[in-house]
């Protein structure tokens, strides 16, 4: 089952530059919240500071908190490497180990802690993690065949299954569609709306369409100037963001000419 | 054919007429020696050392022809058994060697004697066995840079039934610091001291002609150029010409006989300071009847005493066997060296007896 | 277009004669580039040429299989040859593999620090300026290096094989760092937040992800790094030293390797023969020995080419497409 | 499947081996300088009797190198350093534009079969070791080229450079100069083409589209793209030509002079291939003398890496 | 002014692999054509046969014709340079000159046949070319500095500038917009709009709306499966296209849910 996520006046800097200002949010569990808003405006920073990945950034750093199930990921006894196994992401461009095997793939989060799987176990947990990515019925007669093999969509959803397969209870992607073709598409928004029984969902997006056909939720980030801090305008359920926004920015950019 | 022992080859078998008489007293060596110096010497300490490993086939000896310089550096730090030098020591490293001998000083004496080829590339006239005959003036200035042309005056009187060319003479000299540079200058200065006026030393004074490193730059460089002069260890003069060499009246052309002659009418330098040791110093204005007087005498450097009393076992069985009559015979064969004569054994003998080995 | 100047575009076509010149301007180069390349392979062709020519005619097994004791100028040994290179042959390998054991680690794990933990930092700065002056240390300075610091610290003297590998390995190290680092910059970062996003350390991402998806690229440039030592001559000759038997003890006694052997038979030139000597013995055998000495180390090197190549592929990012 | 239970708490594994490994690769990197010290120290300690010595054994020392032409260190190194310096630029200057033209002429004009087994055969090159240059130079170049040189002293005798008489057999500054810029040429031509090779596509096509012809697209796209890589692979040529040691050693006939004769024998000599020579004979205070050399040319490529350093960021930034 | 071209029975090959098989279309002069359809399917491979760049790529020729006001860019005696200084391309991702100037970049193809441009004519040139491509006021203070200093938009604009110097009659546009934010993309849309008065424009789009919004007319291509060559399914006026395709294939994809 998915975790509750509460960000509580979170500033995030990069260096000495505020990115993004004072944002305070509560994801729902097992919903799908979707990021909108123009470039820069900070939607993907926001995301990465949900699992810690934001540190990864030299000088990156952030303050107020972020609740997982009221527990503060950025305690000081709070080891990242232990979030991000809670909090998995997954990224714009599909980003497969390359030399790794379809199945490898799968299994490199476990693998790489250095855990023992026997040979049944991680059969299991492969086709179980290829089935939640929708990708089982494509790849079960390949999975010896390296990840890169893939088609981009394949791999998208290989990249999920990777990031399923140690066990979530959040998953976190950035425009996982943007690099792909509309059929790709198609199958990561079906999968999602899947995934959501099990996972909370944060997704950032671009497509506002997009945004509309998944999303439970809707942020909707903006940011006043280039070169200014981002920040959260307005949340809420995806019908009134949509259909009703009660922010006159929200409403400007969703009703805007841009697809 | 098997690998044999570490790739070794058994010695050969031929050239070594084994040095049966003079070692069969003595109690055979075993054990790993080194021994680095001169390169003029190193072809025949490579025969040498088959000779002798064959007789002591438990002895493995070496030698790095890293030149003079290096060869007495590493001794006097006591890394090596022996080194080979063209130059004898300096009073400095006599007195240096107090730290590495066991007791007393180093010394040394003389192991190898080779005649220098004063080489040429003419053509028409160099080759195989094709002289020309010059006296020491004539080389002195032809080396300074004084007499340009292979037609000049001064070479044509000598040569008077030589069709000479008017081409440029190119003269190649040593460039690195070389015991050959040495001796070739000693004996013009000595000949000749109104033509040669440099003071004497290992390096070339001049600026004439053209460098080149080792005596194998210097035969390359003489064989790959018209009208080319040069001096070089004789063994190496293979296809060039050489000079026949004013001695007396007569011209005398290189050959290991008449340069033992010139060293045997030498006296022994009794400015060496130090116990024991014998330093030819070389008579270039003798007039020896068959004497060819432009010669490379190489020594071997040793203690008296040794801290560790294999290593002068060896050093003394080693020693007697590089002068002694066998020895010099594999040496003249396989280096084109000249066999000492009976005399100086003699006084080198002596020397040898010196080294303690108990 | 408001406020646009106008153009009179009629001025900037172009006319027939620059259309021209610019045509002959491109034949011209291109010819030229045509021409520089073949100038080039004209002397790059004769080395290659001069040493198969001159090296085959020693080459052979007795060559490879024996050393130079006993050899005795010009004559032949009981094993009907003329003395070979094998004591060269296992030194090189020794020395180089001494060479590659201290540089290779060293080398990894310094680009590991400048690529993965320290991008950017002043220190980082600084060591990649040093690794660039240290990839022009000459090679004779590398040897001084290590004949100086044996002299001062084991004692005057010292010759061995380590104290070559030494000296080759600083050589060899900063090739190993740029290359290795060249290496870890291409590989995606995708690949570095894809492992950290599955909460895998940072150790087991580099060790498991980076240096894996990079090894085909480190290994390459390890070997290109030990083709450019195996030639070295000048540093070996003051350090390694010069033996005619085989000697496989790294750490004691001289050792030779394939590049000092061809310099010090190029250096005999020639050996006398014995008025009593048979027809058998070779006056020039030493030149013979060092074209022949050379070759081999010319396929030494292109075998190590290959291997590098080889290895690339073997271990290369697999991909269908 | 999942499990409820947050794991936040529970320590991650690997955190002491995390801990080491950055340990273990700053201990590497720092280790770098700590090298680069040691190289200076050592050569600085043997070297140390020419500044701490006896001054007067140190005159002898040189006095007996040179024939007495220099009578202390600087006297010495001077012309050694300037036919070094001089021996790598001529070398740096013939190879540069031939390796960029090969460079190009295999990333841009060849088509893909006979480019990849050129780029094979550069790299080969690239490999083969100095005493085998050092070799052909001396035995094949020297009398081949002479005739090339004879006829350069006789018609363009009167720039300074090239003055008569070309030297017989040709062991000049010219002919080394050759033979190094042979040895350095694949060297630079493999990094060259390495870098033209990765010019952005879209560079090339942008200027194509423009209606570039071949050449405009290489001058606009190519070479400025390639500038910085190429000065690097220069400065790497540059820096091999002026330690080079077995080539220079087997085939010039040196001389210690301030001299720009090329093609004149006996005019220079260069430090490394001089400590070669030199080496051998020399005692422990030569020694020193010669490593005093070795570190004079050690601050020589010293300063030559990091202007190219320089150079590159500044082209590249 | 804008030209017209004319493809005539155009196959397109990569080596042995046809690529796009049988194109016929007419590209009508100051018109905005716009090539829509699945990935692969050879939109990017026919706009480059337009002015010949697809030859650049070893081993790719065509058959058939392309008939720039009635001349066969293919006919023997062209020469592809002169083809490609009137066909101007514009290219997906931005790409600048990075060792030039703003300035330089602009001038970039000028340059290659006036070597020597007064310094008004050039300036005239570049604040020409820059309003035409709707930059001017923001960069005009800083022409000097290096063009890829400039934001993904801006650079965009910059090289359709760059094109435009030249003046070309046609204008060939690979996805200009795909790698740009809403803001920078609006802009360059507009621009679009303006050019079309001089220019014949073709542009490549994954984006339905975009197409709508800004085409007179659009082909769709398709393709049969993957590793079948591409075709021109149905090219119409763009109202036609999206409002009532006289096209299954077409209609399916206009209509489909992605966007
Ligand atoms: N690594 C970084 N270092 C410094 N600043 C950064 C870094 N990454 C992003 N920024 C800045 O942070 C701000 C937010 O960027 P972010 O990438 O989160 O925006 P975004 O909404 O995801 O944009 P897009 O839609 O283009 O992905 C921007 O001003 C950006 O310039
Ligand atoms: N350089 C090339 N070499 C060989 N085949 C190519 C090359 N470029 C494209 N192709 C092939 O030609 C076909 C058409 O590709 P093209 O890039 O024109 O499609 P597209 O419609 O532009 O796709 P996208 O929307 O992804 O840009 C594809 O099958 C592709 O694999
Ligand atoms: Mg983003
Ligand atoms: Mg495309
Ligand atoms: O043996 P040399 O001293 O002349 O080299």
């Amino acid at each position: 089952m998915g975790q509750r996520i509460d960000v509580k006046n979170l500033n995030i800097y990069y260096g000495d530059f505020l990115a993004v200002e004072d944002v305070n949010i509560n994801i729902e569990p097992n919903k799908v919240t979707a990021f909108i808003g123009p470039s820069g405006c900070g939607k993907s920073t926001v995301l990465r500071t949900l699992d810690r990945m934001h540190e990864i950034i030299p000088g990156a750093h952030v303050k107020g908190e972020v609740l997982l199930e009221g527990r503060n990921l950025y305690d000081k006894d709070v080891d990242p490497v232990a979030v991000r196994r809670d909090v998995g992401m997954v990224f714009q461009r599909p980003n497969p180990f390359p030399t790794m095997s379809i199945r490898e793939n799968v299994l490199a989060g476990v693998k790489l802690n250095n855990k023992h799987l026997s040979k049944s176990d991680a059969d299991d947990l492969v086709e179980w993690a290829l089935r939640g990515a929708n990708l089982w019925n494509e790849v079960k007669d390949r999975l010896d065949n390296p990840g890169i093999g893939l088609s981009g969509g394949q791999q998208q959803r290989l990249c999920i299954a990777r990031a399923v397969a140690v066990h979530p209870q959040v998953l976190l992607m950035d425009e996982p569609c943007s690099a792909l073709d509309p059929i790709s598409t198609l199958a990561v928004e079906d999968l999602i709306n899947e995934l959501k029984n099990d996972y909370t969902i944060v997704i950032v997006t671009h497509n506002m369409q997009q945004a509309a056909r998944i999303a439970d939720f809707t942020a909707f980030f903006n940011l006043k100037a280039v070169g200014q801090p981002g920040h959260l305008e307005y949340f809420a359920d995806t019908t009134t963001m949509f259909n009703n926004p009660q922010n006159e920015e929200a409403e400007r950019y969703v009703s805007g000419r841009f697809g | 054919a098997a690998l044999g022992a570490c790739g070794n080859n058994e010695p050969a078998s031929s050239g070594s007429s084994a040095a049966s008489k003079s070692t069969t007293s003595a109690e055979k060596i075993s054990g790993e020696f080194q021994g680095a110096g001169a390169s003029s010497q190193q072809a025949a300490v490579e025969a040498w050392i088959a000779s002798y490993q064959s007789q002591n086939p438990d002895a493995k000896i070496s030698y790095n022809p890293s030149g003079s310089g290096a060869g007495v550096s590493t001794f006097l730090t006591g890394a090596t058994a022996w080194a080979g030098s063209d130059a004898s020591l300096s009073d400095d490293e006599v007195s240096q060697s107090k730290s590495v001998c066991a007791d007393g000083t180093a010394f040394d004496v003389p192991v190898y004697i080779s005649p220098i080829a004063i080489v040429f590339n003419l053509k028409g006239i160099s080759g195989k066995d094709k002289h020309l005959n010059l006296d020491g003036e004539t080389i002195a200035k032809i080396f300074d840079g004084k007499i340009t042309k292979w037609n000049d005056d001064a070479i044509k009187q000598q040569n008077p039934k030589v069709d000479l060319p008017d081409t440029a003479i190119t003269v190649v000299h040593r460039s690195d610091k070389s015991g050959t540079t040495k001796n070739f200058l000693s004996y013009v200065k000595d000949v000749a001291p109104d033509a040669w006026t440099y003071d004497l030393g290992e390096n070339w004074p001049n600026e004439v002609g053209q460098g080149a490193k080792g005596t194998d730059g210097v035969i390359n460089t003489v064989s790959q150029a018209d009208g080319t002069i040069g001096y070089a260890d004789a063994s190496k003069a293979g296809d060039l010409g050489t000079v026949a060499v004013k001695v007396g009246d007569k011209y005398v052309s290189y050959s290991a006989e008449a340069a033992a002659k010139v060293v045997d009418a030498s006296p022994l330098d009794d400015s060496a300071k130090g116990d024991n040791r014998v330093v030819v110093k070389l008579d270039h204005t003798t007039t020896a009847d068959g004497a060819y007087p432009v010669v490379l005498v190489s020594y071997d450097i040793v203690c008296p005493a040794y801290k560790d009393a294999n290593t002068a076992k060896f050093v003394k069985s080693w020693l007697t066997y590089v002068v002694s009559e066998d020895g010099q015979k594999v040496a003249a064969d396989n280096a084109g060296s000249a066999p000492m004569s009976d005399t100086l054994r003699a006084k080198v003998t002596k020397s040898i007896e010196a080294i303690k080995t108990k | 277009m408001k406020g646009a100047p106008v153009i009179d575009f009629d001025k900037f076509k172009p006319t027939r004669s620059m259309i021209a010149r610019r045509k002959r301007k491109d034949v011209a180069m291109g010819g030229l580039i045509s021409v520089a390349f073949i100038v080039a392979l004209i002397p790059l062709f004769s080395v290659l040429w001069t040493t198969i020519v001159n090296g085959v005619k020693r080459l052979n097994l007795n060559f490879l299989s024996y050393n130079m004791s006993g050899v005795i100028g010009g004559q032949p040994t009981a094993s009907g040859g003329y003395g070979g290179i094998q004591h060269a042959i296992i030194g090189t390998l020794e020395i180089t593999l001494g060479a590659l054991l201290i540089s290779v680690p060293i080398g990894i794990m310094c680009s590991v620090y400048l690529i993965e933990y320290s991008r950017g930092s002043k220190f980082a700065k600084a060591i990649g300026l040093l690794v660039d002056v240290m990839s022009g240390v000459p090679s004779i300075v590398a040897g001084l290096f290590a004949f100086s610091m044996f002299t001062i610290l084991v004692g005057p003297g010292t010759f061995n094989g380590f104290e070559g590998s030494v000296a080759l390995s600083l050589l060899m190290l900063p090739t190993v760092i740029k290359s290795s680092e060249e290496m870890l910059k291409i590989v995606p970062n995708d690949l570095r937040e894809a492992s950290y996003a599955l909460g895998v350390t940072k150790q087991r991402t580099i060790t498991k992800i980076v240096l894996r998806t990079a090894l085909p690229g480190i290994v390459s440039g390890v070997i290109l790094a030990i083709a450019r030592v195996v030639g070295e001559t000048a540093p070996l000759l003051m350090t390694a030293g010069y033996i005619v038997t085989t000697n496989v003890n790294l750490f004691s006694g001289q050792m030779t390797t394939l590049p000092v052997y061809v310099y010090q038979e190029y250096s005999k030139l020639k050996v006398a023969c014995p008025a009593s000597a048979s027809s058998a013995c070779v006056t020039d055998i030493p030149m013979q020995r060092a074209w022949a000495a050379a070759l081999v180390l010319i396929i030494v090197v292109l075998i190590l080419n290959l291997i590098g190549r080889l290895v690339a592929r073997v271990f290369a990012v697999k991909s269908e497409r | 499947m999942s499990s409820e239970k947050s794991t936040l708490d529970q320590p991650a594994g690997g955190k002491s081996a995390d801990k080491i490994f950055k340990g273990v690769a700053y201990g590497c990197g720092a280790l770098i300088l700590v090298v680069l010290a040691a190289v200076f120290l050592f050569l600085f300690f043997r070297a140390w009797p020419l500044i701490g010595g006896d001054q007067k054994a140190n005159q002898a020392t040189i006095e007996s190198f040179t024939g007495g032409s220099a009578h202390n260190f600087w006297q010495y190194v001077g012309p050694l350093a300037f036919g070094t310096i001089l021996v790598a630029a001529l070398a740096l200057l013939i190879a540069f534009f031939v390796s960029v033209g090969i460079a190009l002429f295999i990333s841009q004009y060849a088509p893909k079969g006979l480019a990849t087994a050129l780029s094979t055969i550069v790299d080969l090159l690239a490999a083969i070791p100095s005493v085998i240059y050092g070799l052909w130079g001396g035995i094949v170049l020297v009398p081949a080229i002479y005739p090339f040189w004879n006829w350069v002293a006789k018609y363009l005798g009167w720039i300074p450079l090239f003055a008569g008489p070309a030297a017989n057999p040709a062991r000049t500054v010219a002919t080394v100069s050759v033979v190094l810029a042979v040895m350095i040429l694949p060297i630079i031509t493999s990094m060259a083409r390495d870098v033209y090779l990765q010019t952005p596509r879209l560079q090339q096509e942008a200027a194509l589209a423009l209606g570039a012809t071949k050449w405009e697209m290489i001058k606009l796209a190519v070479l400025p793209f390639g500038k910085s890589g190429v000065v690097s692979a220069s400065m790497l040529g540059l820096g091999r030509a002026l330690g080079e040691t077995m080539a220079v050693l087997m085939i010039l006939s040196p001389g210690m002079h301030y001299s720009f004769k090329i093609l004149q024998a006996s005019q220079n000599q260069t430090i490394a291939a001089n400590i070669a020579a030199q080496y051998p004979e020399a005692n422990s205070l030569g020694v020193s003398t010669l490593i005093g050399t070795g570190l004079v040319l050690f601050l020589i490529t010293f300063v030559v890496n990091f202007i190219a350093r320089k150079i590159t960021q500044k082209v590249s930034a």
